[in-house]
């Protein structure tokens, strides 16, 4: 009976399952600010759903691709700064700048695409690294952009189309709900379609994809761009949402693998992987620091570096497979 | 910029560019004869920093005595971390590349909160021992007597590395990054093998802190400075290759040494990284990789 | 020599081998056959200590059952895997020199190899080459070299005939014999029944799992039900 | 204050220098002849205690700012201490000048915070424009004293904030007074090497270095230095790294000599009576001495503590109108400055630096002529 | 009558090995085709030619007098190549209609439309009950039926099998013979590799045999079986009395 409703096979079904829930996750985020009131909470219900987002837009190159990019940081960066310099030097408001934030983090997603795919395996995963420390280094040298000293986003007055916000978190939440949201239907989207199937086989067997008419370079170029670009309007956000940027806190290599950690340990390459990746690993993260960082003995790094030890050894298909209700077939790679 | 100037730097790129191969040479045995992505590499580092220091403080041995010490020391490290945890990450069916960098990873951020939890975040130094700030003069050319002290151990640790690599130890040990299903099959156990492999690259690690020990200071963050430019050196060199790992790292002292001299000092990394990049895009598994 | 007592083996749950009981003597030829899925290389793998099992075996009246698989290859109990398994970037002299890796300190480790050469002339020749380059028929020689290597006092083998051309699944056959006389027992699984069991003395018919017949080679060999299920005819 | 990563230990000391003031003020002990060195707490408020609430910024903005609200909200604080690095800062000054609670800077020196027209953010320390004014000043009054005046600089620092700021001003000061730039290094922090730039400053062998660094590299220049034998005229360091005692142990005979601007002089006990007593405590706690960055920790709390105390409320904007009429002599502080007393943008104007040199493994007061102790050694 | 596929002076090596060495032959509309030889003699690497996975060092391979060799296997698959690999590869992250929708989407954009097709592949290839089964879980012939619904959902002119019935028992392999001969009826050319004579040779209209890379001779199966080089090089004695 289930069955006619939601489709006649067991993928359609699924599928159709899982956009209801995912618009009931959404209506049940939406709801949040209601409950939640105070700054601190909000705060870190913000940052775990832009990481959500974040762990997404990687999980579509690193996850559903299979490119283990740890340079995410750099579109990161770029979108940030982008949307950042178009603000304070043109007074773009950064509604608008955060797409060009992901359009030009897309592109360089694609530039470095460019080069990098024609590596493999572990000489493609540094590669990575090795490109997002150079956009590290060179935008700490540059100082039209401020350099090291990074680009503080002064408060001027309320307004929604600037995002510019006194004390009030809650649009903030609003807007990252949307940005995850985004990020999560994108990815619903082309996990149905032709390029999600291409990637995922690309993936699994490049030899046998490519005997399959699977364009191999053409379909890695577009998981980067999307990545590059879903990512850059993450950093776009970001940096309003923090007031200031300078390379140091929003280009460096822990940010690329930070991105990344949510996704992998919540389920790589699955459409809730990276949702409950970020819910659990961003408040235990942040609220290690909090309460166990002030006293500076290290026991929150040590606590948080063996928490990611243990998931990634007991869960290796990650936290998603405890939720039985998306679970991939029985024994699924 | 006068020819002795250049002669000198091009020495101090040949020293610092020789250890880093010899901070590489560990990590080139796990990274690239076994496959397995050690993030936790510059951490192994800082430990036999520390391990130098603190028996340094607790014996007054010269660090150079301790060399022996540290490096089974590290080696006992090496086969606990891959006893408790690789051997595990190996193990699963499931997207067992991805576990193992997060593994490592995760292993990396431990080990840094506990050198913060026992040590504290000051910056401490080894300045009473034999090596320490002493320079020879040659022909106008000043040469560093640790970093000297170290070049000589990476050479020779590279020599030993090279002659267990051709051993039937060493075949044993590719077998069973080939296959390690089957290495069981000729009763070869596989485990121990791989945690001798562990050892033998955290051992290097040691000497490598022990010779580090006596010239750079040693903070919980310390290894951070050094495992990227391990990591880069391993690819450039090509996985797999001792010996491309040991060019690869003078390369890139070199090349970082010339960079500072010609760029702006701030920017030596990228030329290093960039260089890094043009090679593989013409030789995409390194300058003698096999893998 | 080897006795299986009510062996179940289950990868995630799923049940490939459902008590089994098996028996094998010293110097015999035993055959095992089996449709696609019936548990044959299963059981060669559990014998090889390659899969989690529940049940006894037994080798030579000790338990093995739960030894890691290097172990139980010192004992003397070899596989000749399905798909072969050579390490192939390694080359063939280094392929079937660490067949005697375990051996390491007896000065007669690598005498095998002459027996080697002599079942495998091929091999010889390229003692220099990637065992990944070679042809497929190559590379099941080397297989079984490597078996060989380990000194075995029981070689299972997974297939041995697959994918080889027709000209040498006769040679295999044969050497498989030599290798009897030797004083090695073998254990085989093979989809080509008729030869099977022309070489073999006993064999056992497994399906989904079980032991549903057993009996000498020709009393197989001559069973209706099997002609039919296995045979095509 | 960045409890973990490079700069942890800066924020371990900071803490242990909160600790002390806060007890001081709280305490009950013999009379510490300085402002609030009474101890029993805020006289205004009954005697209420000062209650230190920590945070770790990690040295990230974002963190440092999430935590500044947590703070503020969770945890009702009604002013904000911190923060060490330049970044940080400018979160934490953003939220609390939205929030409207006083934001009191101890030891950031970058100038631009306080020139962003922010209205709850105060600064008891120089900045680096001052700072680097000293380092000037002092070479003009030893060149006069010495007869060798200094004629070439070179300016080396890190590519950050804190580096890129203080060569600015330092460019800027050197091009007013006429100096040759004889090297314009800027490096990449916690390198590796800096044998390359040891070289380009050899090379350059200018009458001075002006060094920016933190701990890490500072360690690592002198001894690249001296690998090649190089042993420059004269240091002069934008304190930082170079005033922590991880440096002077760690590079020991190196550290001999070189000079360093600092906000505070240990050694002028006379001049400054408070010194002996605190000084006492935060060893006793910390096991080493104050240096530039724990005493002025402690002077922004003391000075923070008093307008709390004159407040009489204890409510921010009370604070901060008492901060803004705060006038307080150096006699009433462990500093060797004038006094505090803050400009419209925050800045204490009153923040005087000194120059200090490593004689014996520990600093000592060279400049201002009249609170040094001894006398520099200068260009030997 | 037109030849759907020449080879035409095929050569490759490999760092010394001549895998193929001035190799030509035809294959017709809608036969079945045996390419037999003795191990290595180079029929992978002929195949990997074909379906545009490897260049030809020399040589031209076309199809309907379209020249396809070196222009990758992706248009080879667009213009009408499919294959099964001789190790079997197949997406095991996936489900078998996932597999095969891969395959389907070599022609369609429409998920829909893809999903369908499938379907109808899968159904047509024996393997309807499997839909859901991820596919690392199938046992090996059941891969080696998905490889060939995989491919057929490209809908290919011609089809290259390598050694597809290997590893069977003689009844399973009639049941692959069965499928084979399916395909053939739905219009499909077939080129197959495979070592077991008794299976292939009632199977084949044709064969072409390699032995050192080059062809040793070609004809009707049973002819082949009995040229004395084909018995010397490949079959062995057992056949040289047949
Ligand atoms: N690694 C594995 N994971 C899960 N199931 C497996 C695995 N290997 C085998 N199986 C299943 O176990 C059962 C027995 O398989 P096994 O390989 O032992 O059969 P077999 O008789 O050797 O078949 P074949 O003739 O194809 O080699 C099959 O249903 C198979 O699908
Ligand atoms: N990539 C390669 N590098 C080096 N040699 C190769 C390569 N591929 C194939 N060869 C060699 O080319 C020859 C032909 O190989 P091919 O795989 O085509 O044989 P085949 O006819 O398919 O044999 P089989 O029946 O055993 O599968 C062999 O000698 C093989 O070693
Ligand atoms: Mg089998
Ligand atoms: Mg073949």
């Amino acid at each position: 009976m289930a069955g006619s409703i939601l489709g006649h096979n067991s993928i359609q079904r699924r599928r159709r399952l899982e956009l209801i829930v995912g618009l009931i996750v959404l209506a049940g985020l939406c709801l949040l600010p209601l409950v939640v009131k105070d700054v601190y909470t909000q705060n870190l219900i913000i940052l775990t759903i832009l990481y959500a987002g974040l762990a997404q837009a990687w999980n579509i190159l690193g996850g559903y691709c299979g490119q283990v990019s740890l340079g995410h940081a750099l579109y990161f960066g770029i979108g940030a700064y982008v949307s950042t310099m178009l603000y304070v030097k043109l007074g773009i408001p950064p509604t608008l700048g955060m797409f060009a934030g992901g359009l030009v983090g897309g592109l360089f997603a694609l530039l470095v695409g460019w080069p990098c795919f024609r590596l493999s395996g572990h000489y493609y995963a540094i590669a990575t690294v090795v490109v997002g420390e150079i956009g590290y280094l060179l935008f700490l040298n540059w100082d039209f952009i401020g350099g090291a000293s990074g680009i503080n986003i002064p408060f001027k007055h309320e307004s929604l189309v600037e995002l510019q916000f006194r004390v009030t978190k809650v649009p903030w939440l609003y807007l990252v709900i949307a940005y995850a949201g985004l990020a999560w239907i994108i990815a619903w989207i082309i996990e149905g379609s032709r390029w999600g199937y291409s990637w995922r086989a690309v993936k699994d067997d490049v030899t046998a994809a490519r005997s399959l008419a699977v364009r191999v370079f053409p379909s890695k170029m577009a998981a980067a761009a999307i990545s590059g670009c879903l990512t850059g309007i993450g950093g776009a956000i970001f940096a309003q949402f923090v007031g200031y940027i300078d390379p140091d806190s929003i280009m460096s290599g822990n940010l690329s693998i930070l991105i990344a950690l949510p996704a992998v340990l919540g389920g790589v390459g699955t459409l809730w992987g990276p949702l409950v990746g970020s819910a659990l690993l961003i408040p235990l993260k942040e609220l290690s620091s909090s309460y166990l960082g002030s006293s500076g003995s290290g026991l929150d790094l040590m606590i948080y570096g063996a928490l990611i030890v243990l998931i990634a050894l007991a869960r290796p298909q990650g936290l998603i497979s405890l939720l039985g209700l998306f679970r991939k077939p029985e024994g699924a790679r | 910029m006068t020819a002795e100037l250049i002669l000198q730097t091009l020495l101090s790129g040949l020293l610092m560019g020789l250890i880093y191969a010899l901070v590489a040479a560990g990590l080139s045995l796990i990274f690239g004869l076994m496959d397995v992505v050690n993030f936790a590499h510059g951490e192994l580092l800082m430990v036999a920093m520390f391990a130098t220091l603190v028996l340094h403080n607790l014996l007054g041995l010269d660090p150079l005595l301790l060399l022996p010490i540290v490096a089974v020391l590290l080696f006992g490290v090496g086969m606990a971390i891959y006893r408790l945890l690789i051997a595990r990450a190996l193990s699963v069916t499931f997207n067992t590349g991805m576990v193992q960098i997060f593994v490592t990873f995760g292993l990396a951020i431990f080990i840094r909160g506990a050198a913060q939890f026992f040590f504290g975040g000051e910056f401490r130094s080894i300045n009473n021992s034999w090596l320490a700030n002493k320079t020879v003069a040659l022909a106008g050319i000043y040469i560093p007597l640790p970093q000297l002290a170290a070049s000589v151990v990476c050479l020779l640790a590279f020599a030993l590395l090279l002659a267990i690599s051709k051993t039937e130890f060493g075949r044993a040990l590719e077998a069973t990054r080939e296959d390690r299903e089957a290495v069981g099959l000729i009763g070869i156990d596989r485990d121990r093998i791989f945690a001798i492999g562990w050892g033998m690259g955290a051992a290097a690690v040691g000497v490598a802190g022990v010779m580090l020990a006596n010239f750079y200071y040693i903070s919980p963050q310390v290894g951070a400075n050094f495992a990227l430019i391990a990591y880069v050196t391993v690819a450039l060199g090509g996985f797999g290759s001792l010996g491309g790992a040991l060019i690869a790292g003078i390369v890139i002292g070199e090349v970082e040494a010339l960079s500072a001299l010609v760029l702006e000092p701030s920017l030596k990394q990228v030329g290093m990284f960039a260089i890094y990049l043009a090679v593989l895009m013409f030789r995409p598994r390194g300058l003698f990789g096999r893998l | 020599m080897l006795q299986l007592e009510s062996l179940s083996a289950s990868y995630r749950g799923l049940k490939a081998l459902q008590g089994i009981s098996l028996t094998v003597n010293a110097g015999e030829i035993v055959t095992v056959v089996g449709a696609n899925g019936a548990g044959k290389s299963t059981l060669l793998k559990s014998i090889a200590g390659q899969v989690a099992i529940e049940g006894a075996i037994r080798f030579d009246g000790e338990d093995i059952s739960g030894l890691a698989s290097h172990k139980i290859a010192r004992l003397g109990i070899n596989l000749v895997p399905e798909g072969r398994r050579l390490f192939p970037r390694l080359t063939v002299n280094d392929n079937l020199r660490l067949g005697a890796y375990a051996k390491r300190g007896d000065p007669d480790r690598f005498k095998p190899l002459d027996l080697v050469f002599d079942l495998f002339p091929r091999l010889g020749e390229r003692l220099k080459q990637r065992a990944g380059t070679l042809s497929g028929g190559e590379q099941q020689m080397l297989a079984i070299g490597r078996a060989l290597m380990t000194q075995p006092r029981l070689l299972m083998l997974d297939e041995p005939s697959q994918g080889i051309m027709p000209r040498l699944v006769d040679d295999i056959f044969a050497a498989v014999v030599r290798i009897r006389a030797l004083g090695v027992t073998i254990l085989l699984v093979e989809q080509r029944l008729s030869e099977a069991l022309s070489i073999a003395d006993r064999a056992y018919v497994l399906q989904t799992g079980r032991v549903v017949m057993s009996g000498t080679a020709a009393e197989i060999a001559a069973d209706e039900s099997v002609r039919k299920a296995y045979l095509g005819v | 204050y960045p409890l973990t990563g490079n700069g942890a230990q800066v924020g371990l000391d900071a803490k242990a220098a909160y600790e002390v003031e806060a007890d001081i003020i709280n305490g009950t002990h013999p009379k510490i002849p300085m402002l609030m060195g009474e101890g029993g707490g805020l006289k205004n408020l009954g005697g209420a205690h000062i209650k230190l609430v920590f945070a770790d910024s990690q040295g990230d903005p974002q963190k440092a700012r999430a935590e500044a609200e947590r703070l503020i909200t969770q945890e009702h604080v009604v002013a904000i201490v911190g923060s060490y690095t330049s970044a940080t800062a400018a979160t934490i000054s953003q939220v609390t000048d939205r929030y409207e609670i006083p934001y009191m800077s101890a030891d950031n020196s970058s100038p631009s915070l306080n020139q962003r027209g922010l209205k709850w953010f105060f600064r008891t320390s120089p900045h680096d424009e001052m700072f680097s004014a000293a380092m000037f000043g002092f070479f003009k009054d030893i060149g006069a004293k010495t007869g060798k005046p200094v004629k070439s600089v070179a300016l080396f620092y890190e590519d950050s904030i804190f580096g890129t700021d203080s060569s600015n001003v330092q460019r800027k000061l050197a091009g007013a007074a006429g100096l040759t730039v004889a090297a314009d290094i800027k490096y990449r922090a916690n390198s590796p090497s800096l044998s390359s730039e040891a070289q380009r400053l050899k090379a350059a062998d200018a009458d001075v270095i002006l060094p920016s660094s933190y701990t890490s590299d500072a360690l690592s220049i002198v001894r690249s230095m001296n690998e090649i034998a190089y042993k420059p005229k004269a240091i002069v360091a934008q304190a930082a790294g170079f005033q922590e005692s991880g440096f002077l142990t760690g590079a020991g005979p190196l550290a001999e000599g070189i000079l360093s601007r600092s906000s505070f002089a240990g050694d002028a006990i006379k001049a400054r009576p408070a010194i002996v007593p605190v000084q006492e405590l935060f060893k006793a706690k910390q096991n080493k001495s104050l240096n530039d960055n724990t005493s002025r920790e402690i002077t922004a709390l003391q000075i923070l503590a008093d307008a709390i105390n004159r407040s009489g409320t204890g409510k921010p904007a009370d604070i901060r109108t008492a901060l803004i009429a705060t006038d307080v002599k150096g006699i009433d502080t462990i500093m060797p400055w004038v006094g505090v007393k803050f400009d419209e943008t925050g800045q204490n104007i009153e923040g005087t630096p000194v120059i200090q040199q490593v004689k014996d493994g520990t600093y000592v007061t060279v400049w201002p002529f009249d609170v040094a102790t001894t006398d520099a050694v200068w260009m030997k | 009558m037109s030849h759907l596929l020449e080879v035409d002076k095929v050569s490759k090596t490999f760092g010394g090995v001549a895998a193929n060495s001035d190799i030509s032959f035809n294959v017709h509309q809608g036969e079945i085709l045996g390419l037999i030889g003795p191990n290595g003699a180079g029929k992978t690497s002929l195949f990997n030619s074909i379906s545009g996975e490897v260049e030809p060092d020399s040589g031209e391979i076309r199809l309907d007098g379209v020249r396809i060799s070196g222009r990758g296997p992706v248009v080879c698959a667009r213009l009408g190549i499919a294959r099964t690999f001789q190790v079997v590869r197949s997406f095991d992250s996936m489900t078998v209609l996932e597999n095969v929708m891969v395959g389907a989407f070599a022609r369609t954009n429409s998920p829909g439309k893809a999903m369908k097709k499938a379907e109808s592949v899968l159904d047509f290839a024996g393997l309807s009950g499997r839909v859901d089964t991820p596919a690392h879980l199938l046992s090996p012939p059941e891969k080696r039926r998905l490889e060939v619904a995989r491919a057929l959902a490209t809908e290919p002119r011609i089809l290259l099998l390598d050694e597809m019935l290997t590893g069977l028992t003689p009844t399973e392999a009639q049941a692959g013979v069965q499928l084979i001969r399916d395909v053939r009826a739905s219009g499909v050319t077939i080129i197959m590799v495979e070592h077991v004579m008794e299976v292939l040779l009632p199977l084949i209209d044709r064969a072409v045999v390699l032995h050192l890379g080059k062809v040793l001779t070609e004809g009707l199966p049973t002819e082949v079986v009995r040229h004395p080089d084909v018995i010397r090089a490949y079959l062995g004695d057992r056949y040289a009395a047949a």
